[in-house]
């Protein structure tokens, strides 16, 4: 705690591993992210970024190294346990509750900041009713920040691609996360789209103050957002500069930008 | 206390010791009837593998079949021509269940398909009991229910022709699945549908292969229960004792259905003569489900499924 | 109804009632705890009283005094509709300044040049977007000094000076009340009938903005005799959606809202305006012909959509209730059948069709600022509504001339209000004068001279009066001219014809001095789209669709429709449209190629589409055409189309009509 | 006489609070017609319907109605598929059998209640697994219950207070000085005493699922791993949802042989009855309280129509016969509702109702 609070990073992962089976998914990788920084990983495809996130966020444990946050080890947790630390994701391939409509699925993401008290809510009287109704204002709020107001009773399931990944960026917002992990929030966006979600990005961070690392491949929208780029290739972590600087790099020119430029 | 402790830990052991050929016995009654689950559970990992269905209706299917060729052999069809006929059934009905009910239901939750063969189940069962009549039939094939002693242990000639079919039929499909493109395909699809369509065979003509083998096999499990003991309603829940056949070895392996068959048999016999007494008996019903349940706990992806990793 | 006074009389007012600001704390006084504004805002509709509507204004009146606001001085105002602003607003008016509405959608040049030509010292803005728009016009005019604003979100780290929020604002007010109690009593007490209550830019079809004057005499007159004809009452309910800089807006829900004190009601976001209008059903509803024409085209689409034998029965029911409305307007017999099938009609469609629309409660509806499409006008006449044209101007603080109930007519825009005249001039332009005639053009003598003459206002447009009284008005009196041959030629009546077709969005006419008339269309992108869908017609894009052979076989149908039904006319069967084409690109504001309120511009058409138009009249089937665009990134590259030409047969005119 | 108003009118129906925005019902015509509903259920019937209707058709229907908004809690909201629902039925009966004769004063509204806890407290056991397995594997080890329970009260005589017959009779009980258990109760108190329990219990469904603890269930129904990292903690929330499914469940069981058959052995609660249940949520709608409703009525109604049917028309035929065809249409309409609405009649029912709503639209 006092560490953090003398202003160490936030989130520091040291030489962490991950491995399934024989394949080594994430070799020593270490990253310091500070507060309030915006942060962007990217790689070719199995670099094993996903797998970082998913390391920080408790769903792999990592074979050897240390994860911590907010100045304390964190490195075997579970994602329930992550989640109540206030680190929130979305997913790559996005993983709304499709069931839901959008405000249910933001109110889900308040679960944490929900107090239980069963016969109460049993009978949706007193304290459960007034809980309820504070935490719809609460979803409101985001949901006017991002914009979603005419969508709110939609079945999420329903929505067009673009607008799920908004609504889970909502539902990742509504824990009010101190460390927010996005995994191409841009993926399969139209320009326009992918315009309103680096606007949004950056409001969440500048607005609440809400450290970001994210995974994109969209390298102009990295470049923009992002005060500092990592890189991985094949687990390992190649780079960790500016973006001014990664643009200049030969290693990751070689190992990404000249792939990517093919593609 | 110490009298429980005794009874449940001691007494049973010491029975075993005390009568060695009679353990033999149960255990080879044991193995007779966990080949006999075996053979229920391949239908069920037969259907699953290929189409991702939990077919609540193998039972159905099996007591069906059984019905069909008692129904035929009661009207003086000969044994061969029977077996013939009765296999025709089933294929047309594999056919008639890919048209009728996995088709329309395509692309739906696995839980609908599932209910689908619990509706599948009700339909065969009154279709069945219609057309060739609810009452108990004797099935006769002209093997003797008797038994004969070797070293002093019991063996029912019945029970050991059932057991060496059962295993005959267990290899066969091994065979088949191993050596044969349509069973190469259908192995690859359960993995992956695309790559059963690029091998050339439509999904339609698999799944209709897939229920056409699990039908023969039904035939097969039919054939053996009926004639141990007669072709009546009872016969169709057979397939709750080959559930917790499945929960151990897995909705998706082959070598896993047979080696959970075996244990769940065996296990049941042997709980039920030693330990039996002591609950008041009749632990059959539940005895392999707890066995299974006790184990999956254990190990969650059953005897043979690897071990998944969550892709998140 | 009570008996209206006529002519001057209805000039008098009240000094205790003579601006909006008095009048707003009469009416917190009158009905203090009776709604007067909603907003829905974070999912909710929240409401906020008279007493908290003058209270929040009093608090933002007292905040600009102590940013030393004087009086006289100007305020833009920007944003979509917000109480905030609609208080802001009377604040302004309550210190002797000036509210200046904005089009919130004006990019920075245009907001530029008229926070400039309107000496604008505050802006009060809604959010980040406008705020950032205001910084950037205030690095140029010096005069502008405070930016205030209602939505603080995205502003944390701007440190500019002379930026603030309306809430501390607020504060500011309410410190500024300890010493000064009663500054603001004595500053409301000042003003007086006859000072400047707003000043409205019309965007003009053609050069810069003129900023018409009006006094709150002009307004507090024209909306209380307006209302007076139309016996609007305090429990009316008004969904404000249109532009807050647009006149339309400001007297329905401003001045009327204050002068009657019913409620008024903000939508969440622009793209929620249909779903809030359904869930306010406001009795009181207004919509230039553009409005009531996309919820048409809604109705439309969405029926399309419907399995065929409820297709049928809604169009069945549609016909019939135009067919009926129309006998009725014509003042024709309707027949026993049709008396008999409405009221099913009603159950079965016009009820549940307008309360799906939010109109099932509308006592009176205008629709304004251009000829409606007749066919929009019967459609939703049939289903009930009471839906009436109006005539007015900017310049006439709105009201000229409404239908009254009972007297609606499909050609006329209605008989004068109360204490307003009509005359025509002998070029046949249509003059008038009334309380609410303007006091001028800010800063704009020689346009104030063209417009107001001896008391009356040269309107611009061309009608005249019938034996009955009701106004008729043709076209624009400059647009009305003749093609080379002599023959008369109304480009916006044969536009409105064009585009009362679903598929139809814009239409431009072209024919002066020309042998034949011919048409540049853009068609609706909605609804021909979805039309393309059901057709498993592929497109990529607006473009792409507009030059499938099958969209132009469309729209030569609907063409073909237009021009049989101008056969029946007596003066202008002559000018059918000839030839025509489907533009490569939608008409845009941003282009300059229509105005924010989508009127066609047409010199600036005729000249960027010279060589589209020489085609037209070359004989030839198809045009290249390049076009420069800009891309997301400010880039900008050439696009190239091919833009194909169509002939139309004439139909021959029927000598009946 | 004004227009007919009976289709929805909902322009002008704005919401000023959450709390009128999150309402049960939302639109007033729908608050009306429930309420309506409620009125007359519990005035009319016991007036008006004889003894047939209350006996074989109205309160069997309740009683099913539970169970199956119990099941429905369980496998339509915490996609927890469980095939022991007659397990835990059989649970509440002989619970419910149990305390009272072991405490004859005790209110026989307290004897449901408590019945219903410890059937919860025997879900939530069997719950345990669901941490560790998923999907079918689940399913089957609930079948495991359902065996195992129903073994233990037919071998255990102290169940059954040693009856010779191994059946349990509910006792002559009463409420508010009316018979409302035993062979003198009225099919009449009997209906109400059903209706009010399921009328507080589906209210109370209805409150869970709209709230934190729904939201968690379908959390984990729909996409277990995003449940997890928004703070979901799966074994909590799946034994909560076994928990009070059991208890549902319990209660059902009780009211079943109390308030319906009067005295019951193990085999009414044999695993048709657990099928029975899972076909009125599956017809009736996963994931849907007014859904239950609708299934329970689908379900128990068919085989009385079918019964009736072949007479109203004038067949006769053999009872074997009849009921082979019973099975047959049973398994055939189950198989058609699958195909034609696999979500089921509360599926429908929504449609239907956004038809009228949105008519003339399509959508």
């Amino acid at each position: 705690m006092s560490r953090a609070e003398a202003g160490g990073p936030l989130l520091e992962v040291e030489g962490v591993s991950v491995r399934f089976g024989a394949l080594i998914a994430l070799n020593r990788v270490s990253l310091g992210v500070a507060r309030e920084e915006v942060v962007a990983i990217i790689g070719p495809n199995g670099a094993g970024k996903t797998t970082l996130l998913n390391a920080i966020s408790g769903f792999y444990h990592p074979y050897e190294g240390r994860i911590a946050f907010a100045g304390r080890d964190r490195t075997h947790l579970r994602p329930p346990d992550v989640a109540a630390l206030g680190i929130a994701r979305t997913f790559q391939n996005v993983a709304l509750f499709r069931g839901m409509s959008v405000l249910d699925n933001i109110m889900t993401g308040r679960l944490l900041k929900m107090r239980g008290s069963f016969l109460l809510e049993a009978l949706y009287w007193g304290p459960a009713r007034r809980q309820e109704l504070e935490h719809r204002a609460a979803v409101e709020r985001i949901i006017d920040f991002l914009e979603i107001q005419g969508i709110r009773k939609t079945p999420a399931g329903r929505l067009p691609y673009g607008l799920q990944k908004r609504v889970e960026l909502a539902r990742a917002l509504a824990a009010e996360p101190t460390l927010l992990l996005l995994d191409e929030p841009m993926a399969g966006m139209n320009v326009e789209e992918k315009e309103d979600m680096c606007r949004f990005i950056l409001d969440v961070n500048q607005e609440f103050g809400t450290t970001i690392v994210l995974i994109e491949h969209d390298m102009g929208v990295v470049m923009d957002i992002s005060d500092r780029v990592v890189v991985l290739d094949y687990g390992r972590k190649i780079a960790d500069a500016p973006p001014a600087e990664i643009r200049s790099d030969r290693a990751v020119l070689d190992a990404y930008l000249g792939v990517a430029h093919e593609s | 206390m110490v009298d429980v402790v005794y009874a449940v830990l001691v007494a049973p052991f010491k029975d075993m010791a005390g009568s060695p050929a009679f353990l033999v016995e149960v255990l080879i009654g044991g193995v007779f009837a966990g080949l006999m689950y075996s053979l229920v559970a391949l239908g069920f990992v037969l259907i699953f593998k290929a189409s991702g269905v939990f077919n609540f209706a193998q039972g159905v299917m099996v007591l069906f079949a059984a019905l069909t060729l008692v129904g035929l052999l009661e009207r003086g069809v000969p044994v061969v021509l029977a077996l013939a006929l009765t296999t025709a059934v089933m294929v047309a009905l594999a056919f008639a269940i890919e048209r009728f009910v996995l088709r329309p239901l395509v692309n739906q939750e696995h839980i609908i398909l599932f209910m689908a063969t619990i509706g599948l189940n009700f339909f065969l069962e009154g279709f069945g009991e219609m057309l060739w009549g609810a009452n108990v039939k004797k099935l006769d094939i002209g093997i003797p229910d008797r038994s004969f002693v070797v070293r002093g242990v019991q063996i029912n000639e019945l029970e050991l022709t059932a057991a060496v079919t059962a295993a005959l039929l267990v290899t066969l499909l091994a065979m088949f699945f191993q050596k044969t493109r349509i069973g190469r395909a259908l192995r690859a699809v359960a993995d992956d549908h695309e790559a059963a369509l690029s091998i050339g065979i439509p999904l339609k003509t698999i799944w209709v292969v897939v229920w056409s083998v699990a039908g023969v096999v039904a035939i097969v499990a039919g054939l053996m229960w009926g004639a141990k003991s007669g072709v009546q309603f009872s016969l169709s829940l057979i397939a709750l004792k080959a559930l917790p056949v499945l929960i151990l070895g897995g909705f998706e392996s082959v070598p896993g259905a047979i080696v959970g068959g075996l244990i769940i048999g065996i296990g049941e016999k042997v709980g039920e003569v030693y330990w039996g007494p002591l609950v008041g008996g009749a632990i059959e019903n539940w005895f392999a489900y707890v066995l299974a349940l006790a184990f999956l706990l254990a190990r969650p992806q059953g005897l043979f499924g690897e071990k998944i990793i969550e892709r998140v | 109804m009570e008996a209206v006074a006529k002519g001057t009389d209805a000039l008098a007012l009240d000094a205790e009632r003579d601006t909006f600001p008095k009048l707003v704390r009469l009416n917190a006084r009158r009905f203090g705890s009776k709604v007067a504004i909603r907003e829905k805002d974070l999912g909710i509709w929240r409401a906020y009283t008279w007493a908290q509507y003058f209270e929040e204004a009093r608090l933002i009146a007292l905040g600009l005094a102590s940013l030393g606001f004087a009086r006289g001085d100007r305020v833009a105002i920007v944003g979509d509709n917000r109480p905030r602003l609609y208080w802001a607003v009377a604040a302004v008016q309550a210190l002797g300044g000036v509210p200046v509405p904005i089009y919130q959608d004006s990019v920075e040049k245009e907001m530029e040049y008229i926070v400039d030509h309107a000496e604008a010292r505050f802006a009060v803005v809604e959010d980040q977007e406008q705020v950032d728009k205001l910084l950037g016009v205030r690095a140029r005019c010096r005069r502008l000094q405070h930016v205030l604003y209602d939505d603080p979100r995205g502003m944390r780290a701007y440190r500019e000076p002379g930026l603030a929020s309306l809430s501390e604002l607020r504060e500011l007010g309410k410190k500024f009340e300890v010493s000064h109690p009663t500054y603001f009593d004595d500053e409301v007490g000042r003003g007086t009938a006859d000072d400047i209550a707003i000043i409205c830019y019309t965007s003009g079809t053609t050069g810069t903005p003129k900023g018409a004057m009006l006094s709150h005499r002009n307004l507090i007159a024209t909306a209380r005799n307006a209302a007076q004809v139309e016996g609007l009452r305090e429990d009316e309910e008004v969904l404000s959606y249109l532009p807050m800089a647009w006149v339309g807006d400001h007297i329905f829900s401003y001045a009327q809202a204050i002068v009657v004190g019913f409620a008024i009601n903000c939508p969440e976001s622009a793209e929620t305006v249909l779903a809030d209008l359904k869930e306010i059903a406001p009795t009181y509803f207004f919509g230039p012909p553009r409005i009531w024409e996309s919820v048409l085209t809604g109705v439309m689409v969405r029926v399309e959509d419907a399995a065929r034998p409820k297709r049928a029965i809604v169009h069945f029911f549609l016909r019939l209730a135009q067919d009926i409305e129309r006998r009725r307007l014509g003042r024709q017999p309707i027949s026993l059948r049709q008396r008999l099938l409405y009221p099913l009609g009603s159950f079965l469609v016009y009820g549940p069709l307008k309360d799906n629309l939010g109109l099932s409660r509308v006592r009176r509806a205008y629709t304004a600022g251009e000829a409606i499409g007749p066919e929009i006008f019967l459609f939703f006449r049939g289903l009930g509504v009471n839906v009436k044209q109006l005539y007015g101007m900017t310049e006439a603080s709105v009201f000229v001339t409404i239908q009254r109930d009972g007297d609606v007519r499909l050609d006329t825009v209605g008989t004068p209000i109360t204490g307003v005249e009509i005359r025509i001039s002998n070029e046949g332009e249509v003059l008038f004068r009334s309380p609410g005639v303007f006091q001028g053009y800010a800063k704009n003598p020689e346009a104030t001279r063209q417009t107001l003459e001896g008391g009356w206002i040269r309107s611009g447009d061309a009608g005249f009066l019938d034996a009955d009284g009701h106004l008729k008005i043709i076209d624009r009196a400059k647009d009305v001219s003749r093609l080379a041959d002599g023959t008369m030629f109304a480009p916006k009546f044969l536009e409105n014809k064009l585009k009362f077709s679903p598929y139809v969005r814009e239409a431009v006419c072209i024919g002066q001095g020309r042998p034949c008339v011919t048409a540049l269309l853009n068609i609706d992108l909605i609804a021909v789209g979805s039309w393309a869908e059901r057709r498993n017609i592929a497109y990529t894009s607006y473009a792409d669709l507009a030059q499938k052979p099958e969209v132009y076989e469309l729209i030569h149908r609907e063409v073909e429709r237009v021009n049989r039904s101008l056969a029946e006319d007596a003066v202008l069967h002559a000018t059918q449209v000839r030839r025509f084409l489907i533009l490569h690109k939608e008409l845009d504001p941003d282009d300059e190629e229509i105005t924010r309120t989508r009127k066609v511009r047409r010199g600036f058409i005729a000249q960027k589409y010279a060589p589209l138009i020489e085609a037209l009249y070359s004989g030839r089937d198809h045009v290249q055409v390049e076009a420069k665009v800009t891309y997301e990134d400010g880039r900008t590259g050439t696009m190239r189309a091919d833009v194909k030409i169509r002939d139309v047969d004439l139909v021959a005119a029927q000598g009946g009509r | 006489m004004g227009r007919l108003e009976v289709i929805y009118r909902e322009a002008g129906q704005f919401k000023a609070t959450y709390a009128s925005d999150q309402a049960i019902f939302p639109i007033v015509q729908d608050r009306v017609v429930v309420v309506a509903i409620a009125v007359v259920a519990f005035v009319v019937p016991p007036l008006v319907a004889g003894e047939y209707w209350l006996q074989a058709i109205l309160i069997p229907f309740l009683i099913y109605t539970l169970a199956a908004i119990g099941l429905n809690l369980l496998t339509g909201y915490a996609g927890q598929l469980s095939l022991g629902t007659g397990g835990f039925m059989a649970v509440g009966a002989y619970s419910a059998f149990k305390l009272t004769t072991a405490f004859p004063q005790l209110s026989i509204v307290v004897v449901f209640l408590l019945s219903g806890l410890v059937a919860a407290v025997i879900g939530l056991g069997f719950g345990i697994p669901s941490l560790r397995i998923k999907g079918f594997y689940l399913a089957v080890a609930t079948l495991a219950a359902q065996f195992f329970l129903i073994w233990l009260f037919n071998k255990v005589a102290w169940f059954t207070n040693y009856a010779s017959s191994g059946t349990i009779t509910a006792p002559h009980r009463t409420l508010l000085g009316v018979t409302v258990t035993g062979p003198n109760a009225s099919a009449a108190a009997r209906y109400v005493m059903a209706l009010a329990f399921v009328a507080v219990f589906a209210l109370v469904a209805k409150n869970l699922v709209r709230g934190r603890i729904g939201r968690s269930w379908m959390a984990i129904r729909d996409r277990d791993i995003a449940a997890e990292i928004i703070g979901v903690r799966p074994l909590r929330t799946k034994l909560l949802a076994f928990g009070i499914s059991s208890f549902y469940c319990g209660v059902a069981g009780a009211e079943l042989v109390f308030l319906y058959l009067g005295s019951a052995e193990t085999l009414a609660f044999d695993i048709n009855q657990s099928f029975l249940v899972l076909f009125m949520v599956i017809i009736g709608g996963l994931g849907s309280i007014l859904g239950s409703w609708l299934g329970a009525a689908f379900i128990l109604m068919l085989p009385i129509l079918l019964t009736n049917l072949p007479h109203a028309v004038g067949l006769t035929m053999s009872v074997a016969l009849q009921k082979q065809i019973e099975l047959m249409v049973f398994g055939g309409l189950i198989l058609f509702f699958l195909i034609v609405e696999p979500h089921g009649l509360a599926r429908l029912w929504q449609i239907g109702k956004e038809k009228l709503r949105l008519w003339p639209f399509p959508h």
